[in-house]
């Protein structure tokens, strides 16, 4: 997924000043919110050791609060910080967290799926021109050349439904959908050639779980992939199971899954697990209208069900 | 037998109209089959005519004031009245049962024949007499030629089950009387569809398109089912199916060759009455190469 | 390691026909953990049977696999075989060799092949059974009749009689229903009143019902034999205690025009009121849209006058909670609107008929009104335009009913015979009248009712027109009908001075939404769905709730008391025990892994999956997880495919038992 | 007739309507392929979709799954939420390159023995045409990883160390 | 008329006759639902245009103007095959009589009618004979129908078959039939007789 045509545009989105305003605002929210004793900790980001770039930080403490960063190197989706994953963070009263529109659309799915209460959070969103993609050289203002591949057909960039919202974006250019076109090219092929597509690309995979660990979603307490009583799913890294840890993931994301592409991003052997969402997204979209996370609904396109939806493939 | 009287069974007869002209064979064989089993006939003297379908189309006090004076009549002789002619047999039936049921009426018609209606004289149609008064055991052991071979179409027509509660002879829609009879004599009856369907009766005169089209039916079901002959018990029925048969033969391009006989001549055939006391020469329809090959002549 | 006992059956020769049955059992009995594998002529029998129960005690089995014929002919007979050898019946299962293999199949090869695979996974899935113990769950011996028409006070009587507390509500100020409205009823042609009233009053004075009138219910949870209802009573801005029931505040309430409902808007009452002379309870209740008191402040005549003082203005709705282990449903039916098309409506009007606009068009509840003794006209049909007897009426049938295209596709079942009825009364009291009826088909089934419907044809000399009308209009002071006889195959008109519509009966407005507070489904006419349109046609799917009158569907009183007494059969049944058994296969949660995200209790077809909140020993709250109540959940096990973790296992189909038969394959 | 290959078929059906139809088509001596194995569940609603792969994965070469018309399920909506499961995850099986050929949906009831027979008989037909079900039977015996290690980020990690 | 627009009232509803057809066939008009099954099974059905079933809906409807503008009267034949069969005993071959005499009375004979001709012809014989002529009948009746040639052919058949006799005795009691005849014609003119 290497955006070579596009390298070459590296006209920079936004100015610099824009993230330095953005975060100079999103510093004084923090102290005041901390100081102020609304909330106990602010999730947010903090400068990463490596030059631009970024990494998740807690901050309870009014006075660190200038610790806080916001970049386009500020890459991960803070929502996981809230699920039964990180066990540490929730419950410790009411916590304020940084959110991109991305961001935000995970934290609505978690509250629909009771992981969350909207009343324990406040959510700082930040306006966002998009993050850098893998690879991208940090040195360089963030451009249509090193965006991250789901920001170039981004819809959420001001995001609605936080607390406060900070940063106005300008306006950005129209960028040609890498994703989209990726998909339309699979889905383009015959099933012989998509199941050879994927399965030198599972092959790589060596079950790090790091898209588990990174996902938002993935917050069961014991994966349905790690048991063995029964076994659904072969847990060493061979083909086979592989093959069935991938669909598995992408079948119990289907209808949930908001789209951060953070598992992608995790990935160490560079699969492209964002391609199984986004087509999961789509065709869920296609089939009943449902799209994850715009807003909290109580239910998900596979928790319902209306009795004249589509039969067609059934005999 | 006793010798003291002549027949131990003995009726009052009400030949009708038909029976003295174009159904004088039936009135013959009636006589000559009776004379066979030695039952006693004795005719209603000076009897009128029934009135038959016309008179109650045309006038039903009328029709019913007819035949209470022929009932009047009869009741001066002695014995249960023997009728053949289903037409006849239906109307003095109807007129006890409409009588019966309605006092009012009964009184006009009273009035109409000026004396009163014997309404408890038993009316019997013969194929009564023959299979439950005579007896259909008796009547097999009269045989002395046995219809062996000759499939039969029995036909019964409208008047002689219809209505159920006037003729009381039988079952209305599924009939065995005529059957029962013909089996006793040793014929053999075909079982077929048109045996209670009408053949246009009384429109012979007025329409006769009528009786081409329903008695082509009745004539195609009875060849059909594999019948060499048909038999009736009614003038009327006998006169569409026979007289006009070569009529219907010649609209429909179909030849049926079909002898129509009254009831009375299959069982005088079978009770050794002889072809000539049956009446068989007036059929127009001619029956002998039939019976010739059945060895029954 | 296993011990499992496996026994192919012959089945005379129906399996071992095609089936080699010897080698299944050859083959089988050298399967991992199978301690003995055996054929027999007929296991079913009582020798196979003593065959089972002996290998099971020789051989010490912990589990049978009987290769026979379909479960659904012996499961429980091998069950309870196993039962009897000392084994829980849920570690006896059923290889179906016959229906799924002898009887389908030719090739004696194939079907021994498939025989042997159908046995093997057979085998891994019993390796896989649990125990299940059969649940108990407690039952509250007091009944929740919902709804005080001719249904519920059927239903409510019949329970109380047999000695068990009912809680009755009605929506209405007085309980009676429709059935009070009525004139007469067909087929005796009795008085509605007559017979409706001593019933009415046999709740009110009943030691065993507990009688809510204007009252509604508000949230329903629990389950069977352990509902928690919640009742609002609405204000009735008179106090039940003190009011003696004796009039005098309607007599002097000075707002007297209101248009009467219970008499379809015919006549007017006062704004405090009780809806008719015979209502039960017989306390007013105050109309607080249309009391002067409650819109200006200014009036107050019914407290002045009132001597018990049982005018309480400052009254509020009242939240009741009352715990039932059964609910009968009788909540009665709408009739359907024949104007215009109204916005809301999911149904085409009758704008050809031109009711409304036409005040002698009316529909057959306002004739009932009209022709009853206790009516606005004291019975005198008398039509609503210029009060003058009509002498030409026309009645028109399945208006609105077996319409498809314009909303209603069935039959309403009654109108048919009201019609005929309304015929009958019309000429008992108009001797010089002629009533016309236009018909589709007359529907008469039902004791005495085709008689009664030829009755009004053939001595009452109504005429019957099989055909329908096409409009309505005003000409002059009549209505011209425009009609057509198809049997005889021309237009019809007739000038009628007076039109009776049988409009269709329909679900109650709000149907949908007392189904949803019960959890109980409905059709797409918002009419209660039974069990089993023939087999249960009483009981809802959810346990505990029955059915009775029109809620289900059109229904006639005949009918309707009929399914009352029956519902509160089914509910005297639950109730003549004290604990609720009931098979085993139900879901069940890993609380440890559960991550409560409670995708399960969305899809719950049954409700019966509730938020269970873990705590530590002080009571802080460590999670909340799913919790599934054994004794509402049926069984299906939509929970476990759909919860991501497998953290709800359903008992008897766990993944671990599927899983060991995919693998088995 | 002996073919030169015999599909494996798995069934994964309801109890209450296509077992019963099965059942049905048994009791009305119908004859069909004896390829199908045939799993009862309570309900299609409890069928996973992992069932349907694990079927694959262990040499299933066509899947049916078969429930209760609409409207008809014992337990009011699990062949509903079926309905939604299945035809979201025929679309991920398609996405990955099975070919849904394989894959059968039916509605069969109690009543419907001759459909029961159709529908088999129909895919076993098919599968057998098609052939066997290669993808995931070589996936199983390909023992080794066969990641490559030529990623720029991990030669230079590599180089690294 | 066949076609034409009902208007239903108790003016235009001629109840009156409908009655007066109950009275002569003995049956009720009403009982019968329309079931269908006298035309079901009527040999005539296909020389009908009104099949018997719609028949008796226009005598409930009292459109009696329409019974008997039509020809089905006349091409019942009284095989009695509706009567039998009716679910509900509905006479209707007794109520196609009462209706051939209220025509005949109201209209006499017209083009659809002549089958009564015949009948009535079959009455004079009966009056002056006392019995059947059928040569006569038929000669009688060919000519007033003006169909002088019809069964031309089958005449002299029948006469070489003695079938039919140019010549008859008289009933020597000829005088009774007559006296039947006249009383009731004296009934009906005293009103004590329909």
């Amino acid at each position: 997924m290497n955006n070579t045509a596009q390298k070459h545009d590296a006209t920079p989105l936004v100015a610099e000043s824009y993230y330095a305003a953005v975060t100079d605002a999103l510093r004084t929210e923090a102290a005041r919110l901390l100081s102020e004793g609304v909330v106990t900790a602010v999730i947010g980001y903090k400068e990463g050791r490596r030059h631009g770039t970024a990494g998740p930080a807690i901050v309870v403490d009014p006075a660190r609060a200038n610790e806080l960063i916001f970049s386009a190197a500020c890459v991960n989706n803070l929502a996981l910080y809230l699920t039964k994953a990180k066990k540490g963070v929730a419950g410790t009263g009411k916590i304020a967290i940084v959110a991109k529109g991305c961001d935000l659309r995970a934290l609505a799915g978690l509250m629909a799926e009771s992981q969350i209460r909207r009343e324990d959070l406040h959510i700082i969103g930040v306006a966002c021109a998009g993050v850098f993609g893998s690879g991208a050289d940090r040195r360089e203002p963030l451009s249509a050349g090193n965006l991250a591949g789901k920001c170039r057909e981004c819809s959420v960039g001001a995001p609605e439904g936080a607390d406060i919202v900070i940063g106005t974006l300008p306006p950005l250019p129209e960028l040609s959908p890498v994703e989209a076109e990726e998909l339309a090219r699979l889905e383009a092929m015959t099933p012989a050639e998509r199941w050879a597509f994927w399965k030198e690309n599972f092959a790589r995979c060596i079950r790090c779980f790091a898209c588990r660990q990174v996902c938002p979603f993935c917050y069961c307490e014991q994966c349905l992939c790690d048991r063995n009583r029964p076994q659904a799913v072969e847990t060493t890294p061979r083909p086979a199971g592989n093959m069935a840890w991938h669909i598995v993931r992408a079948m119990h994301l289907a209808g949930r899954c908001a789209g951060c592409a953070e598992c992608e991003r995790a990935c160490p052997m560079d699969i492209p697990l964002n391609l199984l969402n986004r087509k999961m997204a789509r065709e869920l979209k296609e089939l009943y209208g449902h799209e994850a996370g715009l807003t909290p609904v109580e239910k998900g396109p596979l928790v319902i069900y209306r009795e004249d939806d589509d039969q067609s493939f059934i005999k | 037998m006793s010798p003291n009287r002549k027949f131990a069974l003995s009726y009052s007869y009400y030949p009708g109209c038909s029976l003295h002209a174009s159904a004088k064979e039936y009135d013959v064989s009636t006589k000559g089959v009776f004379n066979a089993l030695r039952i006693g006939l004795k005719e209603v003297p000076d009897w009128f005519c029934c009135g038959a379908t016309p008179a109650h189309n045309v006038d039903e006090l009328l029709s019913l004031a007819l035949c209470a004076k022929n009932l009047s009549l009869a009741g001066k002789v002695e014995g249960d009245l023997a009728v053949a002619c289903a037409a006849c047999f239906s109307r003095l039936k109807t007129t006890q049962h409409r009588l019966k049921e309605n006092d009012i009426k009964r009184k006009q018609v009273e009035t109409a024949i000026d004396g009163p209606v014997p309404l408890g004289k038993k009316v019997k149609h013969l194929l009564e007499i023959l299979a439950k008064d005579f007896g259909l055991d008796k009547l097999e052991g009269a045989v002395q030629k046995p219809l062996t071979g000759l499939k039969i179409a029995c036909y019964y027509g409208c008047l002689l089950t219809r209505p159920p509660e006037v003729p009381e002879l039988d079952d209305c829609e599924a009939p065995t009387i005529m059957e029962n009879v013909i089996k006793a004599v040793g014929g053999e009856p075909v079982a077929w569809s048109h045996r209670l369907e009408c053949c246009g009766a009384n429109f012979t005169l007025s329409r006769p398109g009528v009786i081409l089209k329903l008695s082509n039916e009745i004539l195609a079901s009875a060849k059909d089912a594999g019948a060499d002959c048909i038999m009736v018990a009614c003038p009327l029925c006998h006169g569409n199916l026979d007289i006009r048969q070569e009529e219907i033969e010649q609209a429909t391009g179909r030849r049926y060759g079909m002898p129509v006989f009254y009831i009375t001549q299959l069982v005088g055939l079978a009770c050794g009455v002889s072809p000539l006391r049956l009446g068989l020469e007036s059929m127009i329809v001619s029956p002998a190469a039939l019976l010739r090959e059945k060895n029954l002549l | 390691m296993s011990r499992i006992g496996v026994f192919i059956c012959h089945c005379g020769e129906n399996i071992s026909r095609t089936v080699d049955v010897e080698r299944v059992a050859q083959v089988t009995a050298r399967l991992p953990g199978v301690a003995i594998a055996l054929d027999y002529k007929y296991m079913c029998s009582d020798p196979g049977q003593n065959l089972l129960k002996k290998a099971v005690a020789e051989h010490k089995l912990d589990g049978v696999v009987v290769a026979a014929c379909s479960p659904r002919m012996h499961e429980k007979t091998f069950r309870n075989a196993a039962r009897a050898a000392g084994l829980n019946p849920f570690l006896c299962e059923m290889a179906n060799i016959r229906e799924h293999c002898s009887w389908v199949h030719e090739d004696r090869e194939e079907a021994t092949a498939k025989a042997i695979d159908i046995v093997k996974f057979t085998v891994s899935r019993v390796k896989k059974d649990r125990a299940l113990a059969p649940i108990t769950v407690p039952i509250t011996k007091r009944a929740l009749v919902i709804g005080g028409g001719i249904a519920g006070i059927q239903a409510a009587l019949d329970i109380a009689d047999a000695g068990h507390q009912v809680v009755l509500v009605e929506r209405e100020p007085s309980i009676g229903g429709h059935m009070a409205q009525l004139s007469e009823t067909f087929p005796t042609l009795d008085c509605s009143q007559c017979i409706m009233t001593p019933k009415m009053v046999d709740v009110a004075n009943h030691p065993n019902i507990k009688l809510y009138t204007w009252s509604e219910i508000e949230e329903v949870s629990g389950y069977i034999g352990n509902f928690q209802v919640t009742v609002r009573r609405k204000a009735r801005s008179v106090d039940e205690d003190k009011c003696t029931g004796c009039g005098v505040c309607m007599a002097k309430c000075p707002q007297k025009k209101i248009d009467n409902a219970f008499d379809r808007n015919l006549g007017t009452r006062p704004a405090i009121y009780v809806p008719f002379p015979q209502a039960v309870p017989n306390t007013p209740v105050i109309d607080r849209d249309n009391c002067t008191r409650f819109k200006t402040g200014k009036c107050g005549v019914c407290e002045k006058v009132c001597g018990p003082g049982a005018i309480d203005y400052g009254q509020q709705d009242q939240l009741i909670v009352e715990p039932v282990g059964a609910i009968v449903v009788a909540s009665g039916f709408d009739l359907y609107n024949i104007g215009p098309k109204p916005a809301d409506s999911p149904y085409e009007g009758y704008g050809e008929f031109g009711y409304g606009a036409i005040p002698d068009v009316i529909d057959g509840l306002t004739f009932e009104r009209l022709a009853s003794a206790s009516g606005p006209t004291g019975g005198k049909i008398l039509r609503p335009s210029d009060g003058k007897e009509p002498k030409q009426v026309v009645f028109i049938q399945c208006v609105g009913s077996r319409a498809r295209e314009k909303g209603i596709s069935y039959c309403s079942k009654i109108c048919c015979m009201y019609t005929a009825k309304h015929t009958m009364l019309y000429k008992h009291k108009i001797h010089d009248g002629q009533a016309y009826v236009f018909f589709m088909d007359a529907r008469t089934p039902g004791k005495n009712y085709d008689e009664f419907w030829r009755r009004a044809v053939e001595e009452e000399e109504a005429v019957y027109i099989r055909g329908m009308v096409s409009r309505l209009y005003q000409k002059g002071d009549k209505v011209v009908v425009m009609g057509s006889d198809v049997l005889v195959g021309v237009q019809v008109e007739i000038e009628a001075d007076l039109v009776v519509l049988a409009t269709a009966v329909q679900a109650r407005t709000g149907a949908d939404l007392l189904a949803q507070k019960l959890g109980i489904s409905y059709d797409r006419y918002n009419f209660y769905s039974e069990a089993h349109a023939k087999l249960k046609p009483v009981e809802c799917a959810t346990a505990g709730i029955y059915l009775a009158g029109a809620c289900q569907g059109p229904k006639d009183i005949p009918d309707t008391v009929s399914q009352a007494s029956a519902a509160a059969a089914k509910v005297m049944t639950l109730f003549a025990k004290d604990q609720l058994e009931r098979e085993p296969i139900v879901a069940r949660v890993n609380e440890r892994n559960c991550a409560g995200c409670l995708a399960c209790k969305k899809v719950c077809p049954y409700g019966a999956v509730e938020e269970k909140e873990i705590r530590d020993r002080n009571g802080n709250l460590i999670k909340t997880v799913a919790y599934v109540n054994p004794g509402v959940c049926g069984g299906c096990g939509t929970c476990q495919a759909t919860c991501p973790s497998k953290s709800v296992e359903l008992d008897g189909y766990t993944d671990e038992q599927i899983m060991a038969m995919i693998e088995a394959l | 007739m002996k073919h030169d290959f015999e599909p494996k078929i798995v069934a994964f059906v309801c109890t209450w309507c296509t077992y019963a139809g099965a059942d049905l088509a048994g009791t009305s001596r119908m004859q069909y392929p004896a390829n199908v194995r045939v799993l009862k569940f309570p309900c299609t609603g409890r069928i996973d979709p992992v069932f349907i792969l694990k079927a694959f994965q262990k040499g299933a070469d066509g899947v049916l799954v078969s429930g209760c018309h609409p409207g008809d399920c014992h337990y009011m909506a699990g062949n509903f939420h079926a309905r939604r499961r299945f035809a979201a995850f025929r679309k991920l099986l398609e996405f990955v390159g099975v070919d849904l050929a394989r894959l059968e949906f039916s509605w069969v009831s109690a009543a419907e023995g001759g459909k029961w027979v159709e529908v088999v008989t129909d895919l076993t037909e098919r599968i057998r045409t098609m052939g066997p079900l290669a993808e995931f039977k070589e996936l199983e015996t390909e023992e080794h990883w066969s990641g490559r290690l030529e990623t720029a980020e991990l030669k230079e990690a590599y180089n690294n160390i | 008329m066949k076609n034409a627009k009902m208007h239903l009232s108790t003016e235009t509803m001629n109840l009156g006759f409908v009655k007066k057809v109950e009275a002569l066939s003995g049956s009720s008009v009403r009982r019968c639902f329309q079931c269908g099954k006298c035309s079901a099974g009527c040999p005539m059905r296909s020389f009908m245009e009104h099949p018997p079933n719609r028949i008796v809906r226009l005598l409930q409807l009292g459109q009696w103007e329409r019974v008997l503008a039509g020809r089905s009267i006349w091409y019942c034949a009284s095989c009695e095959t509706c009567s039998t069969r009716c679910p509900n005993k509905v006479d209707l071959a007794a109520i196609m009589d009462a209706l051939r005499k209220l025509s005949w009375d109201a209209a006499g004979p017209s083009k659809e009618s002549y089958v009564q001709l015949a009948n009535r012809l079959f009455m004079e014989n009966i009056r002056t004979y006392g019995r059947q002529y059928e040569m006569r009948l038929a000669a009688v009746f060919n000519m007033k129908s003006g169909q002088f040639l019809k069964d031309l052919m089958l005449g002299p058949k029948l006469i070489t078959k003695g079938k039919l006799k140019m010549f008859h005795a008289k009933n020597q009691n000829v005088g009774e039939i007559e006296r039947i005849f006249s009383r009731i014609e004296e009934m009906r003119k005293k009103g004590e007789a329909p």
